[in-house]
């Protein structure tokens, strides 16, 4: 929209910085470059390419789970020729193993930390790029050891076969479980990798929020997306360091023979485990101490999107700018004392079970917050129906569905009986793909304008949402009756049990979504590829959106501004009375005698 | 990196004689807790006040080089957000970890007592011990021992 | 898809459609299994509380964020939206009321947690000791004597018989790895982690065999760690461990 | 946070790197943000380490000594001493950058490197002196065994096997080039034979040590028609390996509330004789050794790290440009120092 006016003093061309003085040449500007908007579109593809591969594991759980040992089509002849296209047992705990992995630790925290994260922060708040570039660069680089080490553990040894937890002493023991030995240690290397990559980014991205703000951006004029970056990286940076250290403590014990895992005289296939005199619970106190923050990791900065897109398209502010904030940091303040509602029935103490509980019931507290919230935002609102809007209002509907099946889970006697079950695997699943995945579409759909100057398929991008939408449920609605029903995860075939052995029909069911989930992506992929070369020219501000990396040409260049910003207002100024627009953005300057405004 | 606003530079200039006591005082407090490695203070301490007041000093001498060495004493309220949240949050992860792990002696099972080595098994080597003595001269008779 | 302007509809399908499905799912015989513990009652119960109230709110805000879809669709709507930063007292509400439910709930369950895991039976009718292994479980129980590690201890694999209308007593070791004892018609679970003893206790109330379940990953053959568990009437269990004691004896 | 934006005016003024300007943070130079964010990341990986030490150590049923595990206890409390003194001279290298000394900064600076250099060596030191003593986690065994069981006396049984092998082969070795010798009559051929004299003595008294102590007694039976060799101390019962491991390795003595007598200290055979390299009952021997190498090594690497920087940085000339580069390193350096002085007492003390 070109109509747009900047305020603010244009810089001379001359003044932008290069990098660092450097000739730019193809390698610099693409591969190895230090600009934040390019390691955000590299850390993109790459989890959109890692999205495919976990999605492509998900497919193979499901048809082994709707049709245990049957030959694979197509592919089974040429992955298992030995076992003549079925998949074996051994390979069944590597596809979930991977898939759990894949998806957490290459897909969701880096998809959103790492290329919204780098895309938008410095964008959002008027920095030219991130406070440390080359540390930003490393950080994405830090990332190709991870993807290597995972992808080889996949071939070596028959895989990781231990989960995406890692308990040992399944894992610390090399001789529990086939592939548990050499490829189990570079799975362990792998997750030390992604570690140090989101170390560097979390530290780089608190910095860069907290004193490269343009003027006037004072923290709460900040966008709900920057906010839930922020408090992801202060969440990263004090969880990721304990799984590092346990990793290192199992990677010890896997190699060089110390036993913080492993009980005294342990003996495992026949063959002794060492001196041992650890304890296996350590791990999954340290283990989750990281993971469940690492939920919502997953988490918040999603939230921040959906806000940014619900704002936009209700055409109305946020609904309770500062509650929102405040439960944001709620819930990563009470994240960190909540970690052992994952151990209730692991043999902990039950004292402590009773603690983990009371605290775990309470961050449902600041969840609702935010879902009453978000309905306050679309109340009284002017929705517009583009495909970013559906996907918020989709997340919307979703994120309730996962919050309120948390509740289950988290009252310790019901947990008893569901944990390890389909009802908490349908619970995540809905987290993290009604949430996380579809605020991350939505976010594509919304931020793709700014990244490549073009619009996306708008028609395409809502036939990708209903499919989606439709087969997403379609697959995991019904998971919380299986769960009900007791079904475990896991498992290779459940229905060898008699009371799961009536399941069958409905996993075949879930499966057929589960596959027109996979196809209903193929819109989305073409649709995105096509869009960057032949999609229609985006202007500075397609959406006439409030927020400032609307200001910025479309695509910015390097340093992001081609003049100086300041911030005048809140983010979501959406329908301020007295304008002739709807929207009055952040950087506009206020008319001289303009009334009295609320920001 | 801009370093104009830094307030310590003003201020830092005529520490060195400050530094040089905290110096003193963190050698005279290794010393402190050094004395509990000497038999008369093993002796006459109980095991438990002895490690506290060794805990005591360590954090005395922590907070000396936290506040001094590295000039926390002077920052304003930043160091506040800073330090505390991530001593607050290793603080809970010590607390989790003590019920289940630190206290683990309590629900012990049979089969790791049966493995583990538990705290009379240095009583019954010591009781052992002349028996042993005797292997060791060679006056035990071994072939009665053996044929089990 | 451009037609397509009903957007309120197709949200507005997620709480009917939920609905449905968890009203048919008991009618398909896909529901909660059979609850043949005396403890049972109070996890479904509480499974029931949690159910009614996640019920209401679910179908709540998804007809208000249907309804609001509809309403405030700018295509059928001429006023402009309205300028609203939040309301205090309207987000105070919202925040009181969840919160005095789910302290309510976290208070409500508290005495269950406590019967299913802190009050052990003072004096149980069986005492029997479940080992589990890749992949198996073995099953030991005292013997006449009424105690372990002595001579007449007998030992089965992958059957637990347990007598009904007693109180039983299940003491969980493991060999190797980490299981879990898992058996879904008593609603219990508790995972297994070798170096410590698991204790486990209930009451069955109806006779029958059912399944025991490995719920944590194992090894690759997880998935047919599989197990039985046999609750016979007081007298059938007595005889049960007499042809045991005298097969073993044979053996030996 | 500032709540009204900066004045027009005072925007339009250019920055002095020419980039954009920005609302005040933090009152902190943006590298020293960082570092401190760091040292908070830093705070929780040590907290993981040291809280499992905690954890497993007072969770354990049993710990070793410090005798035991020839820990001492003076030279962790030099070590102690060496870091605070390399604090105190990187403090001091700071304080000269910042009152315009560099050649003084720079003589601070080398002062803190060699200082660390010191702690490593002594650190090296007491690396040695355990391996020495084969105290060191191992796959699949170490020589350190929770208890005397099975486990145990099959180990033992392995280690005299091959203390026999290896003298009967040493033997026969020496044997053989003393007969090749004894031909020729060369200063050197006379030399090379009083040493195999020597060892051939040594080898002896090894041989007669291993008959004096019953290590290996041969009992030839006659079973069922067949002549049996049997292994004594090999076989010995399980019941009877607690005597077996009190003489490998003997515990302590208590110092807690006995002060009238001191304990007769039996040093054991594996200090009487360190040739045998017989297993050892460390109780808890394990997870100490665990311990102790897990913290002391991730400390170690992070002393390597910052002597690593400090080299780096001794080159450069040390303006008070500079002074916010060596306070960084100053921070990362006194959080190392503070690390040590809670695994100072946790480690060695307790």
């Amino acid at each position: 929209m070109s109509s747009t006016v900047h305020s603010g003093h244009a810089l001379p061309a001359d003044s932008r910085r290069g990098l660092f003085g450097r000739a730019i040449d193809f390698l610099g500007t693409y591969v190895f470059s230090v600009d934040h908007k390019v390691i955000g579109i590299q850390f993109l593809f790459s989890t959109l390419l890692w999205f495919f591969v976990g999605g492509l594991l998900a497919m193979a759980i499901r048809w082994q789970l709707a049709w245990p040992w049957a030959e694979m089509p197509l592919v089974g002849p040429l992955l298992f020729p030995h076992t003549g296209g079925q998949i074996s047992p051994e390979f069944y705990t590597v596809l979930f193993t991977m898939h759990g992995t894949v998806m957490v630790f290459l897909v969701i925290i880096p998809i959103l930390a790492g290329a919204f994260g780098n895309y938008l922060i410095p964008l959002m708040i008027g920095a030219e790029d991130m406070a440390f570039p080359t540390l930003n660069m490393l950080s994405y680089w830090f990332m190709w050891p991870a993807f290597i080490a995972f992808t080889a553990s996949m071939f070596f040894a028959g895989g990781p076969a231990t989960g995406w937890t890692s308990y040992p002493p399944l894992s610390s023991v090399s001789n529990a479980a086939p592939g548990s030995g050499f490829a189990q240690t570079l799975w362990l290397l792998g997750l030390t990798f992604v570690g140090i990559s989101s170390m560097l980014g979390s530290v780089n991205y608190m910095t860069t929020i907290l004193q490269m703000r343009a003027p006037g951006m004072t923290m709460f004029r900040l966008p709900l997306t920057i906010w839930g970056m922020f408090i992801t990286a202060i969440l990263q940076a004090f969880a990721l360091p304990v799984l590092t250290a346990a990793g290192f403590m199992q990677l010890s014990d896997r190699l060089i023979g110390t036993g913080f895992f492993i009980p005294e005289g342990l003996t495992v296939n026949g063959v002794s485990a060492g001196a041992g005199g650890g304890q296996p619970l350590l791990w999954q106190h340290l283990f989750w101490f990281y993971s469940h923050p690492a939920v919502y990791i997953m988490l918040l900065p999603a939230m921040g999107m959906v806000s940014d897109i619900m704002a936009c398209f209700a055409r109305k502010p946020i609904f309770g700018y500062k509650p929102m904030i405040f439960a944001i940091g709620g819930i990563a303040a009470l994240g960190f004392i909540v970690w052992g509602h994952h151990m209730f029935v692991s043999g902990m103490n039950p004292m402590l079970g009773t603690t983990f509980m009371l605290s775990t019931i309470m961050i449902a507290l600041p969840s609702a917050i935010k879902t009453f919230n978000w309905l306050g935002t679309l109340w009284g609102g002017r929705i517009h129906f583009t495909t970013p809007m559906l996907y918020s209002i989709g997340f919307l509907s979703m994120f309730i569905i996962g919050g309120l099946s948390g509740i289950f889970m988290a009252v310790t006697p019901v947990d008893r009986y569901i944990h390890d079950t389909y009802f908490i695997v349908a619970h995540f699943h809905y987290i993290l793909f009604g949430g996380t995945a579809f605020a991350v579409f939505g976010g594509i759909y919304y931020w793709f304008p700014k990244m490549f100057g073009r619009m996306m398929n708008d028609f395409w991008g809502k036939v990708h949402f209903f499919l989606t939408f439709v087969f997403f449920n379609g697959t995991f609605f019904t998971m919380h009756i299986l769960g009900a029903g007791g079904f475990p995860r896991r498992l290779a075939d459940p229905y060898h049990y008699e009371i799961f052995a009536h399941m069958l029909p409905l996993n075949q069911l879930m499966t057929i979504c589960a596959f027109g989930m996979f196809l209903a992506q193929i819109p989305f992929v073409l649709n995105f590829f096509l869009s960057i070369f032949l999609g229609p020219r985006a202007g500075r501000n397609p959406w006439h959106a409030t927020t400032l990396e609307w200001s910025a040409p479309s695509p910015p260049g390097h340093g992001n501004y081609d003049f100086q910003p300041i911030i005048y207002r809140g983010p979501y100024e959406y329908s301020v009375p007295g304008r002739e627009q709807d929207f009055y953005p952040q950087w506009i300057a206020p008319k001289p005698v303009a009334p009295k405004e609320s920001t | 990196m801009e370093s104009s606003s830094d307030q310590t530079v003003e201020k830092g200039h005529d520490h060195s004689n400050l530094f040089f006591v905290v110096f003193l005082a963190l050698c005279l407090l290794t010393l402190g807790s050094f004395l509990t490695y000497f038999e008369f203070w093993n002796t006459r301490v109980p095991t438990a006040s002895s490690r506290l007041f060794m805990m005591a000093i360590a954090v005395v001498k922590a907070s000396l080089v936290i506040l001094f060495f590295m000039h926390l004493h002077w920052e304003v309220a930043w160091k506040y957000v800073l330090t505390i949240p991530s001593l607050l949050m290793a603080t809970i992860l010590l607390l989790g970890l003590v019920p289940d792990i630190g206290y683990r002696m309590l629900d012990y099972s049979t089969e790791r007592e049966r493995f583990a080595a538990h705290p009379q098994e240095a009583e019954e080597i010591r009781e052992a011990a002349p028996e042993a003595a005797l292997m060791r001269e060679g006056k035990l008779n071994i072939e009665e021992n053996s044929d089990s | 898809m451009k037609a397509f302007t009903h957007w309120s509809l197709f949200f507005l399908l997620v709480p009917l459609i939920g609905t449905a499905i968890f009203v048919a799912a008991p009618a398909m015989n896909l529901w909660l299994p059979k609850d043949v513990s005396v403890m049972g009652g109070e996890i479904d119960h509480l499974f029931y509380l949690i159910l009614w109230l996640t019920g209401v709110v679910f179908l709540l805000t998804q007809i208000l964020l249907a309804f609001f879809v509809w309403f405030y669709d700018a295509r059928r709507r001429t006023e402009p939206a309205i300028y609203s930063h939040g309301n205090h007292s309207l987000e105070l509400f919202w925040t009181v009321i969840p919160a005095f439910i789910l302290v309510f709930l976290g208070l409500y369950q508290i005495q269950a947690w406590a019967n299913l895991t802190m009050r052990p039976p003072e004096d149980p009718a069986l005492e029997v000791e479940v080992t589990g292994r890749q992949f198996e479980w073995r099953i030991r129980y005292p013997g006449p004597d009424g105690e372990f590690d002595t001579p007449d201890d007998l030992y089965h694999v992958n059957d637990l018989h347990v007598p009904v209308n007693r109180e039983v007593v299940v003491y969980l070791k493991s060999e190797d790895v980490l299981h879990s004892f898992f058996l879904p018609n008593l609603r219990l679970k508790q995972d297994i982690v070798p170096g410590m003893t698991g204790r486990v206790w209930f009451r069955a109330k109806e006779v029958g065999e059912f399944d025991l379940v490995c719920a944590e990953l194992c090894g690759w053959g997880h998935y047919k760690m599989k197990g039985r568990l046999t609750i016979q009437s007081q007298e059938n269990f007595q005889q049960w461990l007499k042809t045991m004691a005298n097969e073993q004896e044979a053996v030996q | 946070m500032n709540a009204s934006p900066p004045a027009e005016t005072s925007t339009a003024e250019a920055h002095h790197h020419g980039g954009f300007q920005y609302q005040p943070g933090l009152p902190i130079p943006r590298g020293k943000v960082c570092l401190w964010l760091f040292l908070s990341t830093e705070i929780m990986f040590f907290a993981a380490l040291i809280g499992s030490y905690i954890v497993l150590r007072f969770g354990a049923p049993v710990w070793p000594r410090q005798h035991d595990v020839h820990l001492s206890e003076p030279l962790g409390a030099l070590n102690t001493f060496v870091l605070i003194c390399s604090s105190v001279t990187i403090v001091f290298a700071l304080e000269s950058i910042r009152g315009s000394y560099p050649r003084r900064a720079k003589a601070w600076l080398l002062a803190t490197l060699l200082l660390g250099t010191v702690f490593l060596g002594v650190k090296g030191y007491e690396y040695k002196e355990k391996f020495a003593h084969h105290l060191y986690p191992s796959q699949p065994r170490s020589l350190i065994y929770e208890r005397p069981d099975v486990y145990y006396r099959t180990a033992v049984k392995q280690r005299l096997l091959e203390i026999d092998q290896e003298l009967s082969s040493e033997e026969s070795e020496l044997l053989r080039e003393k007969k090749e010798l004894a031909e020729e009559d060369s200063p050197q051929a006379l030399d090379r034979l009083g040493t195999i004299e020597l060892a051939l003595d040594r080898n002896a008294h090894r041989q007669q040590v291993l008959k004096d102590f019953h290590f290996k007694t041969k009992l030839i039976e006659e079973r069922d028609g067949e002549v049996v060799e049997r292994w004594v101390w090999a076989d010995l019962p399980v019941s009877q390996m607690p005597a077996f491991a009190y003489n490998v390795m003997p515990p302590a003595p208590v110092h807690h509330g006995s002060d009238d007598h001191e304990e007769e200290h039996f040093a054991g055979w594996n200090v009487l004789e360190p040739w045998l390299e017989l297993p050892m009952v460390i109780p808890g021997g394990n997870m100490w050794v665990s311990t102790y190498f897990l913290l002391t090594g991730f400390h170690a690497i992070h002393v390597l790290v910052g002597l690593i920087a400090f080299a780096l940085v001794l080159p450069l000339r040390l303006t008070v440009a500079r002074a916010g580069l060596v306070e960084n390193l100053g921070l990362y350096w006194h959080f190392v120092d503070l690390v040590w002085i809670f695994l100072f007492p946790l480690l060695y003390l307790f």
